[in-house]
């Protein structure tokens, strides 16, 4: 088969053929080319997490084998998980490019090597071996990203969008080569699995403070709240495309280096401690925060960052409670809500050509007309709300599976979030009730993203949309599915065999036992779509029912102290980040120690 | 040699306060610069002349060059539009 | 703690670039905080790699097996100054997009995108 | 947030912060007392397997290439973000368009002086060779790529700082330069996938190696240190011309 580095060796080469030639390349080439690029990725991708199936492969760069216990080199380790994530990423960096065919401005044709770069880097984040590489495909990922945030240059908001992001995401980084610092100081090691043998048993100051240090890291790139603050300002500035690749991928991305890190280095760290707690409170808090922020937004792009926030923070729950089941509900959902996620953003995209505004009071009543959008986002809001037959209704009974109290909060998060959704979908394309009330980030337009002042819709503008919302209905009927993401869950958890194969250059699937299959509890997804649909209503209608009863719809309003937080001053974003690290270390010496 | 080592990094603890400190752009930059020469002389003392060679050209020079080149095209625009609000009055 | 001293200098660079960030008025300040913030990894990782009395590890000058300096992480603060100054280079770009268009170079007036 | 507020949210989060580095710090080996045992396994290895006598450029550019051949492509892509930031607008690319780029429009200021002129230039010349030399000595003494290339891209500086703009604009806004920086930047990719042909794996030394302490002692090391030096180089040179276009063609303008 072909070698793995060419999932990141060949966006990059074709990054910097389209870079260094864009002036002499047409237009329509450079697509046709990014795309192919793409999906070369996709395809080797799924190969080889058809390969990981059957075993977890390691392919050591420059050949240099590990000698003894000692890791040489970098390796890329092919377990189902990480390969999973590199086809899901190359998936949507697929749409998204079809998405952005052609009308899209790309800034001068920066674009396109831009967006090969990224993709290369979340391809290389999921699948790396190394505690430094893993740095340095976090800071490849996050420097395509802050320049794809200055593509729409026209305003100056987009800047400051993109300089808080740069700046938060810098310090971020930072945080995180400090603790790997302090790792190699104790072990003289960067390979995960040879830190993870090494570390083994032990807590003392050194790997809590290490511990700290890189989760804050990982942490502030999967927006957790408090560290969360960069992440609708960067959406509100990024091109749809973009969007879509941050909100499905690149965030839950940094949830999945701290997962690994958890797992390979920290795992025989804090066994028989209480440690994973402190994700789940953190989790919690995101979860909800971000779904309360996101019910009071009226700036679709912000609305939908936001849940990404609340999702993200569900996600961090569920790998706090560290079990097999939840694991595997854990990433069932990461699938689920990239998948609706980006097909919400594709269609408030589609939104954005179409009226050049993303608006939900100044798109009150425009949408009639759009009838595919119109199914789409409403699909997608259900789907938001975990509702039944969509993807992340089966990662939510996973999860919930083993500890009942999660349902309390997945149940507010999607009555939250996915009637947000269904709230703005009911004005814009339905125009029921009112134009709502109005925040001030609602009034600032974003800019058009494309060339051309046109009213079509094309087809490569809805069908990416379609195949998103399509595919998070498809899976659930998609039984091998589940089962292949459930032994991806425990193998990923499996340390053991995770060192066996960097160690011994594989371990075969039969190594690995499997785990219960939770049912599948329909009833309650029934109730989430219920709850959505009935907040929506509830603030579409507010005027219409007895002012005793509008209470719910008062989430819709102004939350000015709230919303004072997002204050989009970078000095206040680091503020919150600094304190945010400090609770999670003294989190961590209190429950590790 | 090593209170050589333990005086630079007494230097380099304070300027970092200093350069943080200064309000002022044009005085921050000419601090970084020091700052950056402070460095490359760290890594020589401490046996990494490799890190030494890049942080002359990157921290010392290169650095602040592009804040400069940064500062100077920031003041150019400013200029500009100084001009052109000028000119309009006199219409 | 003197025997540490490399370790503390580190931590206070760290605190000092954080500080630095928080209280900056100038957006040009906040990039250059940036880097201070940066230059504590460089003085943690060469900290940790040095061995008293070591030589740097260049086989030119000295016979193989004389003590040495870790070259691993003079290595990783190859990558870390080519990152330091990648980054700044974006940002200034940033801030200087953000004054021709918005005419500030204060942190405070970016708040158009509140709420 | 006031000011205020802020600082004081920020020294209590700071204090919890120092309180967490200093913990780390006081379980930390004393310094100067590194225990290794990667960088002198490498150490040892590197002088045998790789013929470099620079460890740490063995390291960067085949040990752990890859880390070397992301850190490219982080500079790429910030080149290009800032081409992409500063790139001037439809109205500004329009009107240079109508005045027309035509170099014998305009002439350098009055120049300084023959002897800076002289000077400079010779200077120019001894940077351009002295970033060569210390990009492909990499694997014998402290340099390599990176190091050679930023000297490189400082040299056209000398030719500014020496008012000899126009000099300084024909090298720098050379059409060929975005061509140069993307071929450094795949060049290193393509080197790691010759290996692939032989069926090595990726960055994978396939060239022959010549005796310790030759300049093409160490195979593939000085072929990607030379890619980076093309790269490095022509990213600084972009990134500087990025920020100086707007002012030279002012320059241009008040001559005319």
């Amino acid at each position: 088969m072909l070698s793995p580095a060419l999932l990141v060796a060949i966006p990059l080469i074709a990054a910097a053929l389209l870079g260094g030639l864009r002036k002499l390349l047409p237009r329509l080439l450079t697509d046709v080319l990014a795309l192919l690029t793409a999906l070369f990725n996709l395809v080797l991708a799924s190969l080889w997490t058809l390969h990981a199936l059957h075993r977890t492969q390691v392919y050591w760069f420059g050949g240099w084998y590990p000698r003894g216990h000692m890791a040489l080199g970098i390796g890329f380790v092919m377990d189902v998980a990480g390969c999973g994530l590199a086809t899901l990423t190359a998936f949507l960096a697929t749409l998204a490019l079809l998405f952005s065919f052609r009308y899209t401005d790309s800034g001068g044709d920066h674009y396109h090597p831009l967006m090969l770069v990224f993709l290369a880097a979340m391809s290389g984040f999921a699948l790396t071996g190394d505690l430094f590489n893993l740095f340095v495909f976090f800071e490849l990922m996050s420097t395509a990203a802050f320049a794809l945030c200055g593509l729409k240059t026209q305003e100056p908001s987009p800047l400051a969008g993109a300089f808080n992001f740069a700046v938060t995401n810098t310090v971020a980084a930072f945080m995180m080569l400090t603790g790997i610092a302090l790792l190699y100081s104790t072990t003289g090691a960067l390979n995960l699995a040879q830190l993870g043998l090494l570390l083994a048993g032990r807590h003392d100051r050194l790997v809590l403070a290490a511990f700290a240090f890189l989760m804050t890291g990982f942490l502030v790139k999967a927006a957790t709240v408090p560290f969360h603050f960069w992440l609708p300002d960067a959406h509100a500035v990024a091109p749809t495309s973009v969007c879509v690749l941050f909100s499905g991928v690149m965030v839950p991305m940094g949830l999945f280096g701290a997962m690994r890190v958890y797992a390979t280095i920290f795992q025989g760290c804090f066994a028989g401690t209480h440690v994973s707690w402190i994700f789940i409170a953190f989790g919690s808090l995101s979860a909800l925060w971000g779904g309360i922020m996101c019910f009071a937004e009226h700036h679709l792009k912000r609305l939908l960052a936001f849940s990404t926030v609340s999702h993200t923070g569900l996600m961090l729950l569920a790998f706090g409670l560290w079990t097999k089941t939840a694991m595997a509900g854990l990433l069932l959902y990461l699938v689920g809500h990239a998948l609706v996620k980006a097909g919400l953003f594709f269609c408030a995209g589609i939104l954005l050509h179409r009226f050049r505004s993303v608006s939900e009071p100044w798109l009150f009543g425009k949408g009639r007309a759009l009838r595919r959008t119109r199914i789409l986002w409403i699909l997608g809001g259900f789907g938001l709300a975990a509702a039944p037959g969509f993807a992340l209704a089966i990662g939510e009974s996973y999860i919930s599976a083993g500890a009942g109290w999660t349902e309390w909060i997945f149940l507010a998060v999607g009555a939250l979030t996915g009637g947000a959704v269904l709230r703005a979908g009911l004005r814009i394309f339905f125009g029921l009730g009112d134009a709502g009330p109005t925040d001030e980030s609602a009034k600032v337009d974003e800019a058009p993203e494309t060339l051309k002042e046109s009213h079509q819709i094309n087809w490569f503008l809805w069908t990416p949309a379609l195949a998103c919302i399509a595919g998070s209905i498809a899976l659930t009927f998609w039984p091998e599915y589940t089962n292949a993401v459930h032994s991806a869950a425990i193998r990923f958890m499996d340390f053991g065999s995770y060192a066996h194969a960097v160690y011994q250059q594989f371990t075969p699937a039969s190594m690995v036992r499997a785990a219960a299959i939770p049912g599948k509890d329909w009833l309650l997804a029934g109730v989430h779509a219920f709850l959505a649909l009935g907040l929506a209503l509830w603030a579409v209608y507010r005027r219409r029912i007895p002012r005793a009863l509008r209470w719910p719809s008062h989430i819709e309003g102004p939350l000015r102290p709230f919303r004072a937080l997002q204050s989009g001053y970078p000095g206040d974003y680091v503020a919150w980040l600094t304190v945010g690290s400090a609770a999670l270390g003294a989190a961590a010496f209190w429950l590790g120690h | 040699m090593m209170i050589l080592g333990a005086g630079l990094l007494v230097l380099i603890a304070i300027s970092a306060l200093v350069i943080v400190r200064t309000d002022d752009v044009t005085n921050q930059i000419l601090a970084l610069s020091f700052y950056g020469l402070l460095f490359a002389l760290l890594f020589f003392l401490f046996q990494a002349p490799d890190v030494a060679l890049s942080q002359i050209t990157v921290g010392a020079i290169a650095l602040p060059l592009m804040v400069m080149l940064a500062i100077t095209r920031m003041k150019h625009r400013g200029e500009l539009k100084a001009q052109g609000q000028a000119e309009k009055g006199h219409d | 703690m003197l025997a540490n001293l490399p370790y503390y200098v580190a931590a206070w660079l760290f605190l000092c670039g954080l500080y630095g960030i928080v209280r900056s008025r100038h957006l040009v300040h906040t990039v250059i905080s940036l880097t201070v913030l940066q230059s504590s990894t460089y003085v943690l990782l060469l900290a940790i790699g040095f061995r008293k009395g070591g030589y740097a590890p260049i086989f030119a000058d000295i016979a193989p097996g004389v003590i040495t300096v870790d070259p691993v992480v003079q290595a990783l603060m190859l990558t870390d100054v080519v990152v330091e100054v990648t980054v700044v280079a974006l940002l200034l770009a940033m801030v200087v997009k953000a004054f021709e268009k918005g005419g500030t170079t204060r942190p405070d007036d970016l708040r158009f995108m509140r709420g | 947030m006031t000011e205020k507020r802020r600082l004081l949210l920020f020294f209590a989060g700071a204090i919890g912060v120092a309180s967490v580095y200093c913990a780390g710090i006081r379980n930390m080996p004393p310094f100067g007392h590194y225990r290794g045992p990667y960088g002198d396994v490498i150490a040892r290895l590197a002088v045998y397997e790789r013929h470099t006598t620079d460890t740490v450029n063995a390291i960067t550019y085949d040990y752990r290439g890859f880390d070397t051949l992301g850190e490219e492509f982080i500079l790429f892509s910030a080149v290009t973000g800032v081409m992409l930031l500063l790139r001037p607008e439809t109205q500004e690319r329009r009107r240079r368009e109508t005045e027309g780029e035509n170099p014998e429009s305009f002439r350098d200021r009055a120049a300084l002086s023959e002897t800076v002129q002289v000077f400079t230039t010779g200077m120019f010349g001894f940077a351009v060779l002295f970033g060569i030399y210390i990009g492909t000595h990499g694997q014998l003494t402290p340099g390599g790529g990176f190091q050679g290339g930023v000297i490189i891209a400082a040299a056209p500086m000398l030719l500014y700082v020496a008012e000899n703009t126009d000099a300084f604009r024909r090298i720098l806004s050379h059409p060929l330069m975005e061509f140069f920086e993307a071929l450094g930047a795949a060049g290193y990719a393509v080197v790691g996938l010759v290996a692939l042909a032989f069926s090595a794996p990726f960055l994978t030394n396939v060239l022959p190696l010549g005796k310790t302490g030759d300049v093409f002692s160490s195979g593939t090391i000085a072929v990607i240190s030379a890619c980076v030096g093309v790269e490095v180089g022509a990213g600084f040179m972009l990134v500087t011309y990025e920020y100086l276009r707007e002012i030279l063609s002012r320059e241009k303008n008040t001559e005319d």
